[in-house]
This record gives C-alpha cells, structure tokens and sequence, in this order.
C-alpha cells in the first residue's frame, strides 16, 4: 500500500480544478495546490487579507515586505490580479463569489460538518482567522487532510468530537488515501491510492464507506 | 485562458429568462448601461422586475422596455422625474407594481445580498410609512427597522475600462450603484468603453476586480 | 417688513457652516448655499451620488457629461475632492459622518419631525431619493424653506400633516422670514428678516415660538 | 484651510482616554500602524479594548502594550501564533479577557459601525460554539446568526500616501482592514509614509476619502 504524499493529494486535488474558478487555499497543506496548478491554465487564487490573484512565492531576494497572504508568506501578484480591502475580500468569500475553498481540517463528518480550528484539548485561546466565513460562504468546500492523525486515530467520522467550524458545508475530501465525496448517503469513495484496500480504507475511517 | 468579452449582444443577453430580477446601473443618465437596455429590449424577456435609482426617462431604454409591458414591478428609490412619462402612465393605470426604497437602504440591501448578509437594522425610515409593517427593535438607544438583502438574476452595468478578467474601472460619477450591483446578482453583464490589456490595469486601482463580472460587452467593437 | 430672498436665505445658512465641515445640500434651493460660500473657505460638499468634494457648475461649454450631482446637474470635482461608490456614499451619509445636511421641505414640526417627500395630495408614486438616508444619517440637519407655502398656510407646525421622512432630527431651520433652533422646548426664534415683527412671525407659524 | 497633518506624536495621541476602544490596522505586520502604537505606548492611556486581527508579536507594539497590563480586553479573529507569547502568558494568566470573531464578522461588524448600521445577519459561525447564545432567524431558508456593530474610540492605521484632507492610499496588501476600521471610529489617526500635495492624488484611485480620517502623522518628518 503506497499512501499519496502532501504533493501528489496537492496535485490530485488540482486537476480538479477547472480553468477559470475564483479559489480559496487554506493555510498548511491547502497552499500547495497552487504549486500544481500550470501557470499556463488561468485559475485566480484569493487571500483573505485583500490580494485576488497570487502568483508563486517569490525567490527570498525579490519578497516584497508589503505583499502577503493570508498564512503570512510572501507571494507575487500575477498579471490581472487586483487588491481588495478587508470588507470587500470577505464579501467575495461571504458572498458566495469563490468557485471554491481547499481547507485543511482535523475532522470531517459523513454529513459534511468541518472542525478545523480548535481542538478541544488547546482551545482556551482558539484562533479562527477567516475558517467560519470560508466554510459557509464559498460555493464548494473541499477539505485536504491525512486520512488519519499521527496517532492513527480517523479523522472522517461519524460526528465530530472537536468544536465545529460549519454545518453540512464539505463537497469532497482529499486524503493520503483517498479521495471521497460527501453525498446525501455519506462518504462515497472516488478513487483510492495505490495498493489502499477497501479493508484498510475501512478500518482508518469512523463513518460508512459507500465504494461505486 | 478566461475571457470574459463576447463577441455579439445576442451572447451578452444569452440564458436572460421571463421574470428575472434586473439590477440596473447609472445614476441619472451617468453609468446608465443603455446599450444593454437596447438588447434586453431586443432579447424579449418579459415580466421583468428592474431595481434601479429611477424609474427611466423619455421613450427609451428602461421607459422603452415599460411602454411595451415588458416590466411588471420596479423597485427603486426616485420613480418621479419631469421626462417619467412611461412610468407614470403605467403606475396610474395600475398596470406596474412600484416598491419605493431609500435611496440608501436600496443600496445597502443590494451590497447585503452581494455580501452574505441575510438582512440588517437601520434607522433609516423609521417612523415614516416606508418603514409600515416592517419589523423594529431598539439597537444601541436607536429605533431600528430590518431591511433584507435584495438579490438579482442579472446585473446590466456601465464601464469605463474593462480587462478580459473583467476587472473594471468607472468614470467619475459613472461609478454610482454600478459596483455594488456587480456583487448582487447571478450574473453581472458590463458594457464597457474600453476594452484593455490584461495587466494595464492598476492592481490598487481596480474598482471592480473580475470576481463579480460575467460577460464584458465592448462598446467600441473590437478588443485591445 | 422685509423679507429674505432665497440668496439670502442661503447666505445666512452659508454663514453659519464654519470650515472643514462636510456637507450635503438637498435638491432644490439648499444646492444655492454652496455659491455662497468663498472658495477660500474649505467646506467639502458631498453628494449621492459617490461624489465628495463638488465644486461650482462648470460653464455650459465646460460641463462633463460624467460628472453630475443628486439633482442631475452638471458640476465640478475641486481639487482633493473624490469618486465613491452609491455603497461608500451612503455608508458616509448614514454611517454619521456628514457634519451637516440642508434639505428643503413642506413641514417641519417643533418637535424636529420632518416632512419633505411626499405630499398627501401626490404620493401615488412618490419619489424618496436619500431624504431619508440624509434626515436620519447627518450630524444635524438643517431646513431651508420658504416659511409658509404659496397660498399661505404655515410649514413651521406642531405636528406634520404630510409623510414624514425622519422623526426628530431638524435643529435648525433658515426661512425667508426667520432663523429658528429647534429646542427641547420648541421653536426658539435665532433671528428674524429686518422688519418682521413677532406678531407676524406667530401668524404664519402654526406651533409655539419662543422668543430669547 | 483644512490640514489634518499633526506636529507631533503628542498631537497625534491628544485625548486618547482611558478605557478606550482602540481600532488597529494591519495584517500580520503589514499595514500596520507601529509608530502610533510606540506612541499610544508612551501616551499612557490604560484599560483599552484593542480591536485587531491578532493579538501582537514578539515584545514590541500591541505586545508591549499588553506587557504593561495596558489592555484589559481584546477582539480579534487569529489571537495565537509562534510569536504570540506576551498574550498567551495574560490569556493563561486570566489577566486579559478575550472576545474571537470570525474574520469576516469581525471585518463586517466594523463596517456595520462605519455605515450606521445597528447589526446584521450573517450564516457564518452557525452551529459552532461562536454563536452560542446568539439570536438566531432563517432567512430564505438558510439559519443566520445576528452580530452588531463594533464602534472604536480612536482608530490607528497605516496609510502609503495622505493629503492635507486626509484622503489615503494604501500599499499592495497593507489596505487589508485599514479602510473599514478608519470608517468605524471617533476619532482616526494614519501614520502615512508619503505626505503628498491636495491634488497629488487621482480622484478616482482614493481609497479613503479624508472625511474618515481625523489625523495625519507623517513617518517621514516634514509636509511636503
């Protein structure tokens, strides 16, 4: 069983990601889809803090001090990009105008419920940042995680355990795995890695697995 | 490669359906997307409802698509003007619904629907008979009355500049209710004056970025 | 008895707007007062339609077809004036931040009620604009009026008859007999025209004055 | 003759209270107001709310201020980060009282303030523990959480270029939340990094115009 590593789940979750949509990456692994996406196929990536089409990280030597994204890493603005202040970046994300939003996250349900901010063993000082208004507000969510956390325990579950970020607001989900829609009946599975079993996709999953 | 402009007024009007909620832009005759008005009229939808400041002018345009039956309700804050002849013929004949909205309650419920926002409290028209039968709370000492986001279908606007992105620019008080209307509805249709380069726009100077713009209909023919 | 002329009415007005002020002039004869402010004087007129900072109306051969105020007039932009959004401009407008508006009306009553959209006899379709945005928004807001209607019946009352626009916010009203505060007490006479008495004053108002 | 721009930091900091509600620009460090906050440090005012995406870094600015037990609450959205340690200790400490927003509401419920509006419903934050307590409606069948307004006392921001009237530009992605929060308080101070000429500024390109900014403080010495 060869598990996909954080750039080929990056990649798998690009080449889905049609020409033309508005895209919103979350911080960590959700970052990397950019990279996967050819520069030559025109998809617009939004930061929260204003910026509405990032290019690539810029070489160390040409970071501009004054252009950030919402993670806090330099980027570049490409070509037909703009900037947005504050109140206009979150109604792009609140409004409904984003095609789509990666986000990483500690829990998915079979009903499509997310908790990605707090876990409830750290949460005395919680930092949501833009998660709620991304999870409610863009048109699709897709979530990219492990399949399981580093102790082994499944992180697409039945219910979640950990503090919600949204309600029944999650499309798909991208594992090491797997890859897996959110439908009416649950977790239905799209395509597994190489050599993953249903068997063992099975037991690294909390929730029913519907296979096609 | 996105590409935003269209090729002819048939495309820019394409999937517009009997019924839809309008919101039209302009100011006046300023930012006033007449050129568009011009191709709805020639489209065919009917039984439109228009969001717009005013309820148009003269034989023309909006007056035009209400002179031939073709608006049942208009929702706006200034229906009265010396050249409002169309519309109020219709209204007095009882033949079009009329909703009158404060001028900034019309655009903030517009700006709610563009961001998100189911409805809002504000003290404007409290007291007054616009503010009948709506419901109130107190908020801070103040009366308030709730307003709810007012969504569109389509949006018809006007331009100045416009990059196939459909980032744009406005000119002067061209600007008006042209870029709140373009975060309201499914799909936002612009006339523009001019078509340029991707990348000749200013990134700080972009009033609309290409996120709320569907199709960019040129004005002046070709594009850059 | 002498009354104001309309000039006159708007210079007094004028005088009393110190520099710096933002202001909004409604459509109709509060648009005179800003020709009668020196343009040395930096008071920073605002209007609907996303502009801030309007200047005097260009000569006939000079006007902009772009450039129009609330009442569709052509004007100017002066320098370190700017373009907003109807959406910015009225945040401006009701979010508090105009210094002043001057709106003509039919009534004002004592108690600041304000009535100047709509008239009992014509409000099949009337037409609101931002009076209402204006009357409940501004810092204050002032009247300028004629002090009776045409055929003489008295606009300074106890209670508007008309349709209100706005509940208790005029504090001042300029007529072409008076100048008058609107106190918790009811009108309170500032200044009359040279020659009106006080017994022609109380004839033409149907409410109180009070007289310093 | 309106000149907004300040002689000094004391000019700049004059009448800050205390108890005050503080709106502070910026993202991460960018577009953020650091020459004010050493300022409002040396300034003296005490129990403030500070309003702000995190909660500061390091030990310098926001982070000092809060070392010298100066901020008795804090409303932010991302309080925590690797640099976060000055707030971390207080918050663990019990000495700092802590409201999360989400960053959208937060930005939302500033504008709210700056456009008169009393509050607002909003489905963000629905069914999580950010809503607890809240009233909540369906509106088009969708439930939605009500959030009111967030009014500062004194706001302080980082603009790029400023005119005597006060009319700003921002740089790249230090516009961030500095032209929502200059709408929303009494009182808005901008250190600014180009003082330019009334007239410099093309009237179509200002971000702010000056009637949301009360003072100009010029980083760079002198008015030009």
């Amino acid at each position: 069983m060869t598990l996909w590593t954080r750039t080929e789940m990056a990649a798998r979750a690009a080449a889905d990601i049609p020409e033309g949509w508005y895209v919103n990456l979350g911080i960590g692994m959700p970052t990397m889809v950019a990279d996967q996406v050819s520069a030559d196929r025109e998809v617009i990536f939004h930061s929260e803090n204003g910026v509405l089409g990032t290019g690539p990280a810029p070489a160390p030597e040409d970071a501009d001090p004054w252009l950030i994204n919402a993670g806090k890493q330099h980027v570049t603005l490409r070509t037909g990009g703009s900037y947005v202040s504050h109140s206009d970046s979150f109604a792009i994300i609140r409004g409904g105008h984003l095609d789509l939003c990666v986000l990483g996250a500690f829990e998915v349900a079979e009903n499509g419920d997310v908790a990605n901010w707090a876990t409830s063993e750290n949460d005395t000082a919680p930092a949501v940042g833009g998660a709620m208004d991304l999870a409610a507000g863009a048109k699709r969510l897709w979530v990219l995680m492990e399949h399981t956390t580093k102790d082994g325990r499944p992180k697409l579950v039945q219910r979640c355990g950990n503090p919600l970020t949204a309600l029944a607001c999650v499309k798909r989900v991208y594992t090491n795995m797997a890859v897996l829609d959110i439908t009416e009946a649950g977790f239905s599975v799209v395509e597994m890695a190489p050599g993953v079993t249903r068997e063992a996709l099975i037991a690294a999953t909390q929730a029913e697995l519907i296979f096609q | 490669m996105i590409d935003k402009t269209v090729a002819s007024m048939a495309d820019a009007m394409a999937g517009i359906q009997d019924g839809s909620i309008i919101l039209l832009g302009g100011f006046g005759a300023v930012g006033q997307p007449d050129t568009l008005l011009d191709g709805l009229i020639e489209h065919g939808a009917r039984n439109l409802t228009i969001v717009a400041n005013n309820a148009g002018a003269h034989r023309v345009g909006l007056a035009r698509l209400m002179e031939m039956r073709r608006v049942g309700r208009i929702v706006c804050s200034f229906p009265r003007s010396s050249s409002s002849v169309i519309f109020e013929e219709l209204y007095r004949a009882g033949e079009i619904e009329l909703e009158i909205v404060p001028q900034g309650t019309l655009s903030e419920r517009i700006r709610a629907a563009g961001a998100g926002i189911g409805g809002f409290y504000t003290p404007t028209a409290v007291g007054t008979k616009l503010a009948d039968g709506k419901e109130m709370r107190e908020i801070d000492g103040r009366m308030m009355v709730l307003e709810t986001a007012l969504h569109g279908d389509v949006a018809l606007l006007e331009a100045w500049q416009a990059d196939r992105w459909g980032n744009l620019t406005y000119n002067k008080s061209g600007r008006n209710f042209n870029p709140v209307m373009a975060m309201a509805a499914k799909t936002t249709i612009v006339q523009a004056h001019h078509i340029v380069k991707l990348g000749q726009l200013d990134p700080e100077h972009i009033i609309t970025p290409g996120i709320f713009v569907d199709r960019i209909y040129p004005l002046n023919g070709a594009a850059a």
